[in-house]
């Protein structure tokens, strides 16, 4: 137990420079599974947990993280709802996913290789020579002021943060976030409509955001707190506190 | 004096890489001869105590891997040989795939990778260049010395490297498409 | 491997003379294996671009007398040519920080500068001396020629001083805590 509390800070503290797809990888591989739909909607659950815990990393790099749980809740949502009709865009977020990981564990494998040999015979370069002669080569280029100018260059181009995010990603929606926000308008409405719940999915980010919903409520669903209706294919999904429709029943 | 002989001595002298162009200005002759004369100096080094590495366009001479620990014992400065593991992928990445974009890594690895490419460069395992074929783009590639520590003479060299030449090809044309929109 | 070869490793990778006793001591073996192994690469160094030279008791390896025109022209061109930017850079924080390691140029500069620093020191530009601190580490220093030719006494003179060199060691230090704390 103690062990294992020491592994999970250390994958917490770890997983925001290593990425979703290392924390994804040491998933599958801690349960001896192959990359395939069936192994990762097994380890959807177990990734989440972990971001549950990614609190104190950036926007930029949380977002890397929501966008494979976004494609997990969706492959957990398929298995969990045979009926549900993926959009050939979901299909195709899927398989990307399933790619890159299955990309990102040769490169990992043959990191390997790397670690295996790295410093074990290594091919020396000759040793600095001697210098016999002393010499004294200078160059126009060199005076008071451009020794300044070089070294002033030097120093600001020193990136001034290490995460510093290369394009500004809207701030998403954290899993955590969006239970919460659940169980909140649960508490609240005895039913509602999902739809109202998630908001527009116009653009990719709103998209992400009802994804993570999506899956929230599947999670709420699955753990008794909530019942979910939907009439047909398509149609809106209605969300009610389980205890209501005990009640009524 | 054969050429492959003047090559051994500009080698020698210089003491670290020098590319097959500049060998062909100092000697006057062709690219031709240059590699001709190469591809004889290797054979020639077979079995010596020096070895020809060879990354692309550039050549160095370096003592041969059988006898490492030995010259390791020679050398007195400090020597990192610990390795994290997103410096392992990302070695991997840039070794394997011998010339690649910041995007591609990001994209295999799914993170941003920038500090971590910046960290590998400084410790001389990698070099970023102008990308010959989009002189928009800044490619990454293993360095001399990052081919040095892994005891090998060329990246070829590299276990598993041609087995998985042929699975890298696949992906490489779907990366491609998929990261050039990031780049540019 | 043989005898001759790993001397052949030995003398290339030292590059300058060493004594057959100091040989066979490295190599664990006696005098006479030495001398014999020495004949044996004398021989197969015939007609090749570098010779074995020696000097009483003293051996080294060396280029083929008879390219030594080409090699001293080289050598000139080498010492004449103009500083790229990067040297140039290099220097300048060598300037300013008077007795700085190689490390902290390279999380300055983000890029490994040991070649750089080879050819500046070669130049007479800079100075190399063991770090006091560590022993197993190396600091530089502008030469007095240097300092003269800007027309300085001492770094100190050279302007905004006390800025610049105190960021040069307060950046490397900040970069270094950061490198070392995500365990790259």
């Amino acid at each position: 137990m103690q062990r294992d509390v020491a592994e999970n800070a250390y994958k917490v503290k770890t997983a925001g420079f290593e990425g979703p797809f290392g924390l994804l990888l040491n998933l599958i591989e801690e349960r001896k599974l192959f990359i395939n739909e069936i192994s990762l909607s097994q380890v959807t659950e177990d990734f989440l947990n972990y971001l549950k815990n990614l609190g104190n990393l950036k926007p930029s790099e949380i977002s890397s993280f929501v966008f494979v749980a976004a494609t997990l809740i969706l492959i957990k949502s398929k298995s969990l709802l045979p009926n549900l009709n993926l959009t050939d865009e979901e299909e195709g977020d899927i398989r990307n996913l399933e790619d890159r990981l299955k990309l990102y564990e040769l490169y990992v494998q043959l990191g390997q290789n790397i670690k295996n040999n790295f410093g074990k015979n290594i091919i020396w370069a000759p040793l600095e020579r001697k210098n016999e002669v002393l010499v004294f080569l200078p160059d126009d280029q060199i005076t008071k002021e451009s020794m300044m100018t070089f070294a002033h260059e030097a120093l600001n181009r020193i990136p001034k943060k290490v995460f510093l995010p290369e394009v500004e990603v809207k701030k998403v929606v954290s899993i955590e976030e969006m239970i919460d926000r659940l169980v909140e308008r649960i508490k609240n409405t005895l039913r509602f409509n999902f739809k109202d719940f998630a908001g527009k999915a116009d653009t990719k980010e709103e998209r992400i955001v009802v994804i993570v919903g999506f899956l929230a409520m599947l999670e709420l669903a699955r753990q008794g707190m909530v019942n979910v209706l939907q009439d047909n294919n398509f149609d809106d999904i209605t969300i009610e506190k389980q205890e209501i429709i005990l009640e009524n029943s | 004096m054969e050429l492959e002989s003047k090559i051994e001595s500009i080698l020698f002298f210089k003491g670290e890489p020098i590319s097959r162009k500049k060998l062909a200005e100092i000697l006057k002759v062709g690219q031709i001869e240059i590699n001709e004369s190469l591809e004889k100096l290797k054979k020639s080094l077979q079995n010596r105590g020096i070895v020809l590495q060879e990354k692309e366009n550039d050549i160095t001479l370096g003592t041969n891997p059988e006898i490492s620990s030995l010259i390791e014992h020679l050398q007195k400065e400090e020597l990192n040989k610990e390795l994290s593991k997103a410096s392992l992928e990302t070695l991997s990445i840039v070794a394997y795939k011998n010339g690649v974009s910041r995007s591609e890594i990001d994209y295999i690895r799914g993170v941003n990778s920038s500090f971590i490419l910046r960290a590998l460069s400084i410790r001389g395992l990698v070099e970023k260049n102008i990308d010959p074929k989009d002189s928009r783009r800044y490619i990454y590639k293993p360095t001399f010395e990052f081919l040095s520590f892994m005891g090998v003479k060329s990246p070829e060299e590299l276990p598993d490297y041609s087995e998985i030449a042929g699975a890298i090809g696949e992906e490489a044309e779907k990366l491609k498409e998929e990261t050039d929109a990031l780049d540019l």
